[in-house]
Order: C-alpha cells, then sequence, then structure tokens
C-alpha cells in the first residue's frame, strides 16, 4: 500500500501525469474510486480486497483535458481491459501509466502495454469452476424454464443502465438504445423492452467482454446479466479459440472467421 | 377450426436465395404462401436485431438463407454472418428463445427447388410448433404498459 | 409527405392468373402515402413505361413501386423509366410478385393478399429511399487475357486492334493452346498450324500486346475498371532478351526420355525444350523436375553449348504487379483420359488411343509425320474402330453432358485416315451424330457417303487383345440388335471434353462462379453468355463448356467488344448503393467511435482511417470511411457495427425496418 | 467361431462339391458355417422378373432368420442368391416403406444388421491373412479367375471390386501360388439361366470364355458361382462342339483351389463330380513333393 501512495506521489510530483486513478476509503466500510490530482492526496490511497470496481471505465470518459497523462491502478481484469480498449484504438500509450497490482497485492512495472500484454497470458485464463457451475446450471434448464427464469429476471430490470455505465467496454458516444429511427430497443422497462435491451448488450460484448462482472455488481438489483457474456464469452473461446483482453493485435472474433467455422445446424 | 397459418419471414441475400427463389418461381415449383421475402445485398448485412424484430412483430418462423460457402458474392459475407449466427444462436438458446424457428440455410441461385423445399419444411416444423406465444406474451405486455 | 406510385404489372397472365391484379391496385391505393395506384396488362412495355412517367409528373410522385417481375429482371429497365420522367432512378423499387409469388402459388385471396403484402413493404421501403448519385470510377484501359489458345489469341488481337493495351498470361511455355496440336480443322480440312501460327506470331509481334508465356494468375484484387493483378512468371532458368532460339541445347541435352506433352506422350522430349517447332515465343525453358543439374547438381551441358551464354540457372520465379481494367478468361478445357473405362484398356493396350493422340499422329509436325501409323509397333493399321461418346453422355462412369465436337473430329478422322490409307477400313461406334453447323451435316454425310466410313450405332462393351489384334466387341443397335466384334489394328477413343485442371482455383482466386463441372459460369445463359457475374471479367472460348473453333472465336471477339466498350468510356459509373459512415454536428462529428472492427471484416479493404481536424489542423477526432470507389455495398460492417454508425444506401437500417414492420403488421 | 451360412438350391444339388469345399476350407480355418434354420429359396431369376415384393419377401425372410440367430455375417456362396440378397438388404435399408411393407408380408422383421458375404469376401475377412502359414502345396499354375455376371454387379449396390475389371479373385489367386493370367473374358456372360432352354447359346458364350482362357495357356479356370460353372463344365460338350476342337482345362470352385492349397483331399473337395476331369500338369507334383519335404524339414528344424 506504502509502495503505491509512493509511486502516486512520485508520478505526480514529477509532473509524468497529472492524475492517479485509484481507490480510498468510502462510506459503510467500502472502497471507492479515488482521482487523484496533487501528491499530497496521495496518501487517501488504499487498495485491498474490497477494491473490486473496474477501474478502465473512466479511461474512456473523454471528460479530461487533452493531452491529460493519467496513471491508474490496475488489478488484473483493469489491464485485461486496457488490452481490450487498446487494441479498439481507444486508447494511447503515450498518456497512460498503468500501475500494476499483482493477485498478492504487489506493485508491476509495466513499460508498456505490449509488456502488459505479456504479463496477461503469464496467468490463469481459464474460467473458475465457479463461473461454470453457474453457466451449466442454466444450460441444465429445458428451453421453458431458460425462457421463464429470464422472463423473470428481466421483468425487474428498470434500464437504469447501470450495467452500461459501469462497463468499460461500453463506450459508444451514442448508444443504440438512443436512437429512435429506427427505434432498434423498445423504450419502456417492460419485459420486451428489458429483453431486447439485454440482447443487445450482451452481442455487443460478445467476445469483447473480459469477465470482471462489474455490470451485475453495478446492477442495483443483482440482476445475474453477467451470465449472459460468460455465457457467450465460453463459447466463442470454445469454437474460435479466442478470448477477450489477451492480445492487442489478433483480430477480434466476430471481425474474421475461418471457412471450416464448424456450425451444426445450417441447412 | 381452421388450421394455424404461421407467418414466416425470409431474410435473403441478393445473389444467391434471392436467384434461387427466382429460379422456383421461373420452374413454377409451388411452396407454402406463408413465406415472405425481404431482400439484402448479403448474409453480412443482415442485423441480429431484425429478428428479434420480426419476432415481436408477431412473426412465428424466420428464414436465413444466402450463398454456400465459398460461393458469396462478396467473398465472405457469408462466412462473416455464420460466426454471428454462431454466436446468436447461442445466445438466444441461453435465453430460451425457440431456436428451432429460425432456419439457417445455404441456398444457390440454381437451387429453386431446394428453396422451395426450405420452405414448406419450416412452414410444417413451426406448424408443428404452433405459434409463437411465449414471445407474444412478453410483446403484449409493451402495449399493456403502453396503453397505461 | 411522401407521393408513391404503385403500378402493378400483370404480365399477360403470368401474374393475373393466380393474383387479383385489381385487387392489388385497389388496396395499396389505400396505404397513406399512395398517391396512385393502377394496374397494367404488361407495365415494361412501352405504352406501361409511358404510363408510369405520366403519372410521375402529373401526380408528382417522389417514390414508384412496380409490382410486376423480379428486380433482377426489370429493375434496370423501371428504374431508367424513371430517370427519363426526372425522378431519380433509386426512388424506384420493384415489388418481385411474379417469380415470388404468382408462379409459385395457387390462384386464391391468400395469393393476393401475399401480393398485396410485398406491395405494402415495398411502399415502406421506398418512402425511406433517398436519392442516389451513380459513383464515377477510373477505367485502366488495359485487358488481361488469361490463355492463349485460339480463343485468346482472337480476343487479344481484337482489343489490341482497337488501340488499347492487352496483357497476355500463358501458362506453358508457348501459346497456341490445343488449336496448335490439330492436323486438320473440321468441316473445310484446312490445316489448323497453317491458320494458327501467323495469329500466333502477330500477338508476339503486336506494338499493344505484352505477352508471358510460362506465368500464371497468382492474385486478383479490385474491381471492374481497376484491377491489381499478380502474375508469377515462372522461372525459365533463360536470358530471353540473350536466347536467340538456335535450339542447340534442346539437341545437346542429354535427358531424353520425357513424353512430350505436346505430342501427348507419342514421342520425347528433352529437358530443356521448345514445346513444338513453331512454338511462340520460339525459345527454350528448363523442365526442372527432369532436368539433371536441379536434380543431381552437375551436367550444364546447355550452359556450355549455349553459343550466347543465355542459360540461367539460378534464376527464380518472378512476380510482375500490373493493373488493368478488364479480364478476359480463356483458359480453355481439357480431355478426359480414357483409363477410368477399364474394358476399353486405355493405357493398357498402346494401341488404343484418344483423339488428341490421334490429330497428333495425322499431324504433318507429329511423331509420324502425318503416316497414319500405331503407336506400339509403327505399323499401318488397316482397320481402325473410332469410339464416340467414350466418356460423354455416360453419367454412370463419365459425364452426363455432351462434348459437343466428339461427332464432328470423329468424321474427320476417319476421312482423314482414309485420305491416307486408301485400302483401310475406318468403323465408328456412335449413339448420335449431332453435326448440326455450318457444313457440319454435309461433312459427317461426306464421311459416310464418298469416303465410305462405316457408321455403326451402337456402344461398344469390350475391347481385349488377341494375336495382336484388337478385338472390339460392340452391338448394332440398327441390325436388330446384333452384336459385332471387329478385329482392329488401331482403336480411336473420342474421350469427353472437360474443365482444365486448375479451373476451379482460378475462378475461386478471381472470385467468378463455376457450374458442377468447373467450367466458368456466364452471367446469364441466354442473355449475357459472355459476362461473368463478377463485373469487368469476361468468358472466351472453351473454359465455359466444351467449344470448336468457329464458336471458340466467335465468343472471344464477343468477349473483346465488351471489353472495348469498357474502355470507350474514360471513367464509369458504379452502382451507388456502398456503405457510409454517418456524420453528425459538432462535437460529435459522427457516432463513429474509430474502433476500427469494421476493417477487418471488409472483403476489399474499402474501410480506411479519416481523421477530423480543426481548423488550425488540431485532430479531434478519428473515424472509420468507407472509399466508395472500392465498396462493393456488401453491408458485412454494417451489421458488425454496434454504434450502427455505418449504413447501406440502398438498404438502409431505416429501409429494411420498415420493410420488417410492414410485412408483419399485415401477415 | 461361428457364421451364418446360406447354401441355396445349387448348393444342395449339383454344385454340392461347392458347398462341401466351402464348408471344408472354413472348418480348416476353426470356422464353423451354421446354416440359417429353415431357409427358403433366394427368389433367383424368376422372382424378380415376376412381382417386385415376392423377389424382396423372399431373400428377406432368410436375412430375417439369420438376424434372429443373432448372426452379422452371413456366408452365401452362390453369386445368384447373394445377389439378391445384397440388393434386398439395400433396397429395404433405403426405402423405409418398403421395409415396412415387406415386414409386413413376411410377418417377422428385418431390422438390417446383416452382413452379406460372398465367397470371395468371406476369403478376404477370414481366411487370406492366415493362409500362408497353412499353405502345403503351392498352387501354381496359369490360372484364368473368371467372375461373371453377378459377383460384382451392380456396383452401386454391391461395392465390391471394379465391375469391368475386377481384381479380388486373381489377388487370392496369387496368394496361393497361382499366375493368374490378364484376360478379356472376366465378367462376360456365360449364358446363364438359358443353360436348359438354350443350351447352344450358352454353347457360344461359354464357349469364347472357355476358348480365350485355354488361348491364353490358362491350365485351369477358376470360378465362384454355380451358374458359371455348370456352364463352363457341365456344357463342356457343346461347347467343345461350338468349337469345333476339345477344349480340356479344368473349371474349379476358388474354394476347391484354396482348399488343395491348404492340403484337403481332391475327394472331400469332390473333384469327382466335375464332368471335365481335373487333372493338373506333371509338374505341380514334383513341386508338390518339394514343397513336403521342405515342410517337414521345417518341422524338424524347429
Amino acid at each position: 500500500m506504502d509502495k503505491l501512495r509512493q509511486k502516486a506521489k512520485e508520478l505526480l510530483s514529477n509532473n509524468e501525469v497529472q492524475i492517479v486513478v485509484g481507490y480510498e476509503e468510502g462510506t459503510a466500510g467500502k472502497a471507492r474510486p479515488a482521482f487523484i490530482s496533487s501528491p499530497d492526496q496521495a496518501d487517501t490511497l488504499i487498495y485491498d480486497e474490497r477494491c473490486i470496481h473496474n477501474l478502465a471505465v473512466y479511461l474512456t470518459q473523454h471528460k479530461l483535458p487533452n493531452n491529460t497523462k493519467i496513471a491508474i491502478v490496475a488489478s488484473f481484469p483493469v489491464m485485461k481491459s486496457i488490452i481490450t480498449l487498446a487494441s479498439e484504438k481507444q486508447l494511447d500509450e503515450n498518456f497512460i501509466n498503468v500501475i500494476g497490482i499483482s493477485k498478492d497485492n504487489n506493485l508491476i512495472e509495466f513499460k508498456d502495454f505490449a509488456d502488459i500484454e505479456r504479463y496477461i497470458n503469464q496467468q490463469d485464463l481459464s474460467f473458475t469452476p465457479e463461473e461454470q457451475a453457474l453457466i451449466d446450471k442454466i444450460d441444465a434448464m429445458s428451453m421453458e424454464e431458460r425462457w421463464e427464469y429470464w422472463q423473470n429476471e428481466f421483468s425487474r430490470c428498470f434500464k437504469c443502465y447501470a450495467c452500461r455505465s459501469a462497463c468499460p467496454m461500453c463506450y459508444c458516444t451514442l448508444c443504440i438504445t438512443d436512437f429512435n429511427q429506427p427505434q432498434w430497443v423498445s423504450v419502456p422497462s417492460h419485459k420486451l423492452g428489458n429483453f431486447e435491451w439485454h440482447i443487445n448488450r450482451a452481442m455487443h460484448l460478445a467476445g469483447r467482454c473480459i469477465g470482471c462482472d462489474e455490470c451485475s455488481r453495478a446492477c442495483p438489483l443483482d440482476l445475474p446479466i453477467n451470465l449472459l457474456t460468460k455465457k457467450l464469452s465460453m463459447d466463442i473461446q470454445k469454437q474460435f479459440g479466442y478470448s477477450a483482453g489477451q492480445s492487442l493485435t489478433e483480430p477480434y472474433a466476430l471481425s474474421t472467421y475461418k471457412p471450416d467455422d464448424k456450425e451444426t445446424f445450417i441447412r | 377450426m381452421n388450421e394455424f397459418e404461421p407467418k414466416v419471414v425470409a431474410f435473403v441475400c441478393n445473389w444467391c436465395t434471392y436467384a434461387g427463389a427466382d429460379l422456383t418461381g421461373t420452374s413454377r415449383i409451388k411452396y407454402a404462401p406463408n413465406v415472405k421475402i425481404i431482400r439484402f445485398p448479403c448474409t453480412g448485412r443482415i442485423d441480429f436485431m431484425l429478428i428479434l424484430k420480426a419476432f415481436a412483430k408477431g412473426a412465428d418462423g424466420i428464414i436465413i438463407s444466402g450463398c454456400h460457402p465459398n460461393d458469396c458474392h462478396y467473398t465472405s459475407g457469408n462466412f462473416h454472418a455464420k460466426r454471428r449466427w454462431m454466436v446468436f444462436r447461442t445466445m438466444l438458446d441461453f435465453l430460451g428463445v425457440d431456436v428451432n424457428r429460425i432456419t439457417f440455410s445455404w441456398v444457390s441461385a440454381a437451387e429453386g427447388a431446394r428453396w422451395a423445399e426450405i420452405v414448406n419444411t419450416t412452414v410444417d416444423g413451426i406448424k408443428k410448433l404452433g405459434p409463437y406465444d411465449n414471445y407474444r406474451k412478453m410483446v403484449n405486455e409493451e402495449t399493456e404498459v403502453n396503453n397505461g | 409527405m411522401a407521393r408513391i406510385g404503385v403500378f402493378v404489372c400483370h404480365c399477360g397472365e403470368n401474374i393475373s392468373a393466380t393474383v387479383d391484379c385489381g385487387k392489388v391496385a385497389q388496396v395499396t391505393s389505400d396505404i397513406p402515402g399512395v398517391v396512385v395506384s393502377v394496374d397494367y396488362k404488361y407495365m415494361c412495355s412501352d405504352p406501361g413505361q409511358t404510363m408510369i412517367k405520366e403519372y410521375i409528373e402529373k401526380k408528382k410522385l417522389t417514390g414508384v413501386v412496380v409490382a410486376a417481375c423480379s428486380p433482377r429482371m426489370h429493375e434496370p429497365t423501371f428504374r431508367r423509366a424513371c430517370g427519363e420522367a426526372g425522378l431519380n432512378p433509386f426512388l424506384c423499387e420493384m415489388a418481385n410478385v411474379r417469380e415470388h409469388c404468382s408462379w409459385v402459388h395457387d390462384k386464391n385471396d391468400v395469393t393476393t393478399d401475399k401480393a398485396i403484402d410485398i406491395v405494402r413493404t415495398l411502399v415502406e421501403k421506398v418512402k425511406r429511399n433517398e436519392p442516389l448519385m451513380p459513383i464515377k470510377v477510373p477505367v485502366t484501359k488495359t485487358a488481361l487475357v488469361i490463355g492463349g489458345g485460339v480463343a485468346g489469341i482472337q480476343s487479344a488481337l481484337d482489343i489490341a486492334n482497337c488501340g488499347h493495351k492487352v496483357i497476355m498470361v500463358e501458362k506453358d511455355p508457348s501459346i497456341g493452346g490445343h488449336m496448335s496440336q490439330l492436323s486438320e480443322t473440321f468441316p473445310t480440312l484446312d490445316c489448323s498450324q497453317c491458320i494458327l501460327t501467323p495469329r500466333m506470331v502477330e500477338v508476339a509481334q503486336h506494338p499493344n500486346i505484352t505477352l508471358y508465356t510460362y506465368a500464371e494468375v497468382e492474385s486478383l484484387d479490385g474491381f471492374i475498371g481497376n484491377f491489381k493483378v499478380k502474375i508469377r512468371k515462372k522461372a525459365k532458368s533463360l536470358d530471353e532478351k540473350l536466347c536467340t532460339g538456335c535450339g542447340l541445347c534442346c539437341t545437346k541435352c542429354p535427358v531424353k526420355n520425357i513424353p512430350s506433352e505436346f505430342d501427348q506422350g507419342l514421342s520425347n522430349r528433352r529437358a530443356i525444350y521448345v514445346p513444338f517447332p513453331q512454338a511462340v515465343p520460339n525459345k527454350p525453358v528448363i523442365d526442372k523436375e527432369h532436368c539433371t543439374y536441379y536434380i543431381k547438381g552437375k551436367c550444364k551441358v546447355c550452359e556450355i553449348v549455349c553459343p550466347t551464354k543465355a542459360i540461367r540457372f539460378d534464376q527464380e520465379d518472378e512476380i510482375i504487379e500490373v493493373e488493368v481494367g478488364a479480364l478476359v478468361l480463356a483458359t480453355g478445357f481439357d480431355i478426359k483420359r480414357a483409363d477410368f473405362f477399364p474394358e476399353y484398356g486405355f493405357g493398357k493396350y498402346k494401341d488404343v488411343i484418344d483423339g488428341l493422340q490421334f490429330e497428333r499422329i495425322a499431324s504433318a509436325s507429329g511423331p509420324t509425320l502425318g503416316e497414319i501409323r500405331r503407336p506400339s509397333d509403327g505399323q499401318i493399321p488397316k482397320k481402325i474402330v473410332f469410339l464416340a461418346c467414350a466418356g460423354s453422355r455416360d453419367p454412370a462412369k463419365g459425364i452426363e453432358y455432351c462434348s459437343k465436337i466428339c461427332c464432328m473430329y470423329t468424321a474427320k478422322h476417319a476421312i482423314l485416315y482414309k485420305h491416307k490409307v486408301h485400302d483401310g477400313t475406318a468403323y465408328i461406334f456412335y449413339m448420335d451424330i449431332r453435326a448440326a453447323g455450318k457444313n457440319y451435316d454435309e461433312f459427317t454425310r461426306r464421311a459416310i457417303e464418298e469416303d465410305g466410313a462405316k457408321y455403326i450405332r451402337g456402344r461398344v462393351s469390350r475391347i481385349y487383345e488377341r494375336d495382336g489384334k484388337l478385338i472390339v466387341v460392340g452391338v448394332d443397335t440398327l441390325m436388330n440388335a446384333k452384336t459385332v466384334e471387329i478385329e482392329a489394328d488401331m482403336v480411336v477413343l473420342a474421350t469427353a471434353g472437360i474443365a482444365s485442371p486448375g479451373a476451379e482455383e482460378l475462378a475461386q482466386k478471381l472470385h467468378v462462379s463455376y457450374d458442377q463441372h468447373k467450367f466458368f459460369a456466364e452471367a446469364h445463359p441466354k442473355l449475357k453468355p459472355v459476362e461473368t457475374n463478377t463485373a469487368g471479367i469476361f468468358l472466351a472460348g472453351a473454359c465455359q463448356n466444351v467449344k470448336d473453333i468457329p464458336e471458340s472465336v466467335a465468343q472471344a471477339s464477343g468477349a473483346a467488344v465488351k471489353v472495348c466498350g469498357l474502355f470507350s468510356n474514360d471513367e464509369l459509373t458504379r452502382d451507388p448503393s456502398v456503405a457510409v459512415v454517418n456524420r453528425t454536428a459538432p462535437p460529435l462529428f459522427s457516432t463513429c467511435v474509430g474502433c476500427f472492427l469494421c476493417q477487418s471484416v471488409c472483403p476489399y479493404q474499402a474501410i480506411e482511417k479519416e481523421e477530423i481536424k480543426s481548423r488550425d489542423g488540431k485532430i479531434l477526432k478519428t473515424i472509420a470511411f468507407v472509399n466508395p470507389s472500392v465498396c462493393q455495398g456488401c453491408g458485412t460492417c454494417v451489421a458488425l457495427c454496434r454504434s450502427k454508425s455505418i449504413d447501406i444506401l440502398g438498404y438502409t437500417h431505416k429501409q429494411v425496418y420498415a420493410e420488417v414492420e410492414a410485412l408483419l403488421n399485415t401477415l | 467361431m461361428k457364421l451364418g451360412f446360406y447354401p441355396g438350391c445349387s448348393l444342395e444339388g449339383m454344385s454340392r462339391e461347392y458347398s462341401d469345399s466351402v464348408v471344408a476350407l472354413a472348418k480348416r480355418f476353426d470356422i464353423e458355417l451354421v446354416q440359417i434354420p429353415d431357409w427358403n429359396c433366394c427368389g433367383a431369376t424368376a422372382a424378380h422378373n415376376l412381382n417386385k415384393e415376392l423377389s424382396l419377401s423372399l431373400p428377406a425372410r432368410n436375412l430375417a432368420l439369420a438376424e434372429k440367430e443373432g448372426f452379422t455375417d452371413v456366408v452365401v456362396p452362390c453369386a445368384a442368391c447373394y445377389s439378391r440378397f445384397s440388393t434386398t438388404h439395400h433396397e429395404l435399408m433405403h426405402n423405409h416403406d418398403l421395409r415396412h411393407r415387406i415386414n409386413e408380408v413376411m410377418e417377422m422383421e428385418y431390422k438390417g444388421t446383416i452382413n452379406t458375404l460372398n465367397v470371395i469376401q468371406f476369403i478376404d475377412k477370414y481366411i487370406i491373412d492366415k493362409i500362408e502359414e497353412k499353405i502345403v502345396n503351392k498352387f501354381n499354375y496359369k490360372a484364368a479367375c473368371y467372375y461373371g455376371c453377378l459377383l460384382v454387379r451392380p456396383n452401386n449396390i454391391l461395392g465390391f471390386d471394379r465391375t469391368e475389371d475386377p481384381q479380388t479373385m486373381d489377388v487370392v489367386m496369387r496368394k496361393i501360388g497361382a499366375d493368374s493370367i490378364d484376360w478379356a473374358f472376366k465378367t462376360e456372360c456365360c449364358g446363364a439361366g438359358l443353360s436348359v432352354s438354350a443350351t447352344n447359346t450358352v454353347a457360344r458364350l461359354s464357349g469364347k470364355i472357355v476358348d480365350d482362357a485355354e488361348h491364353r495357356g490358362a491350365e485351369v479356370i477358376i470360378v465362384a458361382c454355380p451358374m458359371c460353372h455348370s456352364n463352363l463344365d457341365m456344357r463342356r460338350s457343346e461347347i467343345n462342339k461350338y468349337l469345333g476342337k476339345k477344349v480340356t482345362t479344368p473349371v474349379i470352385y476358388i474354394t476347391q483351389a484354396l482348399g488343395l492349397a491348404v492340403g484337403i483331399s481332391e475327394k472331400e473337395l469332390g473333384f469327382n463330380r466335375h464332368f471335365v476331369p481335373v487333372n493338373f500338369p506333371k509338374k505341380a507334383e514334383i513341386e508338390k513333393k518339394a514343397e513336403v519335404k521342405t515342410q517337414i524339414e521345417e518341422v524338424n528344424n524347429g
């Protein structure tokens, strides 16, 4: 923790960056995102198991004046997000200083994104048994049961779009839900509208979701919407051997193809 | 009581399946009138949302058809489409949408008879499945909400 | 407010037989935005078109829907008509109520209702159509001709003589193709080489023609008027500038036993060789497979004897990149070897040969210098049997189609044989004599009546050798199906013509479609016989299906005219239905967020980066840009874009969405 | 090991030696051929000319019976029976309704688990690999393998060997030391059923076959079909009349040839039942002795 504060201090004091994005003590014993712009504030920075928010989401908010250099406290999901965003030309290496945090809470120095890419690929990237179990549970249901299950879940959604705002990959400046010519997603938060929104969300994140689960964490109603993208990630990994957040150069799973992609349903 | 006549929308590519359906016509091969065709330049153009919209507007079944692999007029549109359908289908299935109501097929410009066969088998299949009430229920709730 | 006109065509009775056109017109007239809806017997007829034009002016129409046949049939017709009436052609759509409705359903209300729905759908679409301006693209006035057979030669010369540049690519060391192998040609019996070789020389010397022999097309990019082609020039191991074609090397090469491709294996060639004496260019190539130096690393006899020191063992394949505006495919055909007929013993018995081999034997430049001598022992065959349809019209063993040229060349063979072996007898087993063509039937009659060729209508079941004779067992179906046995000295099989081996691969390289027999497919069987469905690529000769010389030459000239037509304008207009990235007011500029995931989707590399700069040149935003002259309008990028920032003109989100809605609201 | 066995009428009658040699050969390789209980006529050439359902029901019943017995491989030495069995199996497997109908007709069910083997397939599957160690007398004669019509046709149903230029018999014969000649009449018609009704036609057709074989120096003609055998062997006098010369080339079943090679006695193989006396050139004797001697030595040595 001290190392982290130390690092932040020096970055700010010798003006390598103008702002450090990290975590600080929040209310009710929660950690919350912190935006440190001067060395003397750096001591409010913390890092522990409560610091779970995917801070990468702040990197695409275009709120900062141009040429502001940012340092970001990057847990593993944040690193993956950064790689994905970089592969989608959303980040400029020269303006972002990544303060990596290893699984055992030590600082990691990265000289560039490629360095992060290397680090990520050394880690265990497989889905956890817990994740698998959640998916299997739903896969095991009958079609009717699945339908009922999700209808039920979606019926509670009231379209606050917290899932959208919390996701680093949802960075469109004008989201499809904001269109009405044509009205791709029905506006009201009734079953159909919610259903269409969540399918859109999942499909737009298909193969791009890095699995930080921020969406369901952000959801005030705790809808398990992270399962939608997780399911697709698993499927895409199985079918095309691609997973998001692991490569700066590899083409996105859905903007490429192999002639011998195996499907079973096309007549 | 008269038999249930499903509503089926076909999204087809201009170069293979649309031409194939033309050939069905020129060969005077009869098929079920339940299917109505919307023409696209390529299966690669077909947006997954259109399928949802079709269901939302009351379709009981959907056909998506384009060129056989390697025959795409744009060389790779159908390959990209194929990948997307693989993913989208997984999504729908995971959400409990009845994927048996969606027929994906490759029908070339020379396969007039095959088009008729695809249409008829699809329509028969949907007849067995009956009207897509689940989706209707979800949609009707919309109108309720809208009306107050 | 939209003002749409709906025009329902009866197409004689093709539509009105099952669809109540009057009702369609009457019902659709109630669709909001429709100001006129009429039906007429023949919309595509002159009065029909005139009616549409009049309504456009009278009713100030903003859109037209023609409910008739498939847009693939008459869309251009009606769009032109609209254009002439001052309405942007792209504000006209066709509702396909013939191919997709009247022809495939029975006469009843359901069919009529479907027709109405189809029209309604297109009305909703056309309401959202926008006027489009055709895209102009420049034309590179150079043609690439692939294949140096008679068809390729004809096309190349025709195009070159119109003053355009031509590049010819031939995979063999010499141009000339199959025709250069033939002895005489039907129905006039003039010597093939005598009429062809001057044309070959003309190609070589023509100022507008660049000739690449021993070369193949590596890849093709771009589009009509602007193709980029990579040509692989295989190493000849020879400096062609230095070589004088003296041929000394070919006489000194120690490897003597390579069966000559040109003589169909009836004679041998060396490892360094010129395929035939009249070859163009008349310069040797080294066959690396057989050359001792390339195999063992020593020999180099040719290099030693070469007076001009032209041999280059270290020469490597060369990739040449050219830009052309159009392509002519003239890759020709091949013959199906008869060894899939074990009962005919082709390959087992030396004296059972195929038609092309007989051409070589009968040819003055052939291995026997034109004397009819059989391969096994050089004897002059006194009894010779010709088998027509040895593979053609035979779904079980060969190919189902008719190879078309065999009847004629078999008759020719019989005549040639009789002219050279006066005391010999020629038998011909046949299914039918198909001699349709100018002076063709007369020719076969001549074979029968003047030269006494014995035609036997029936198939041959087996050929076997006994005491140096070939026993041909067949049936004479006209002689109450009696079995006939002929003790022949030589048998000639008129084997089937098939697509050339590389055809499929080439077709995939060039994105032209091909039929189940791997022959290149024409764009329309009747109305577009020389076009392929890829704009700017044309067909000449037997690569489309087996053809005789007159047909090949005719089609070759046809293709040439198509190319010259294309080259007659400095720029050509292209279908404006291409993808565009939307632009909005600052500070957004566009809903595109510049993730560029669309870039790798595009089959044509049409998507580029566009930097939106402020006045002082500061980059405000980087977004995608679709190059309209490269984009082919497939729309694969459109479906991928999450923020729906790309749209495709003619199939916009608004349009297709409206179609789905209209179609279902009424279903 | 036990395999199903369908003799059919010929092997019970005029070509009993074929049956005997098949069974004896099998026995030599510890295979017991068990007759399908209560088997009936295969329909042969008559039925399918008259009534399709009948022509399918007859073999189908045999197949069903074999299935009931739990056989999977059934050996059918007669080429005609083999053809009917295979055709029936093919038709029933490719036409569900027809299968249903036929099952009704015969009041039994055929599921389609039976694999019909003709003699060559049988040899190929169970014997050929083991034969070399069992050879006592090399069968070193010039042999003309005659396949006839039904063994390899129709190709699309049997998918067995090359229709116009079959090879499987030749391969087997070479294995036991024969020099199988290349000749033209392997699959030419022998006259088949005309044997009785139009003997002169058979004399002509079979005549050509025998003549060509002899002409090419064949010392023996090898067959795998009772019909072929009777025409080439039983009708030899008529053949010789037609040819106007005496052709003595014997005609034996492939199983008899193999039988000899593995040392089954001529009596057991029923050579005595042939019309054309089966005696081979002397050279065989010598080599045979030599063979046996080496055999004995081998035994002594190890």
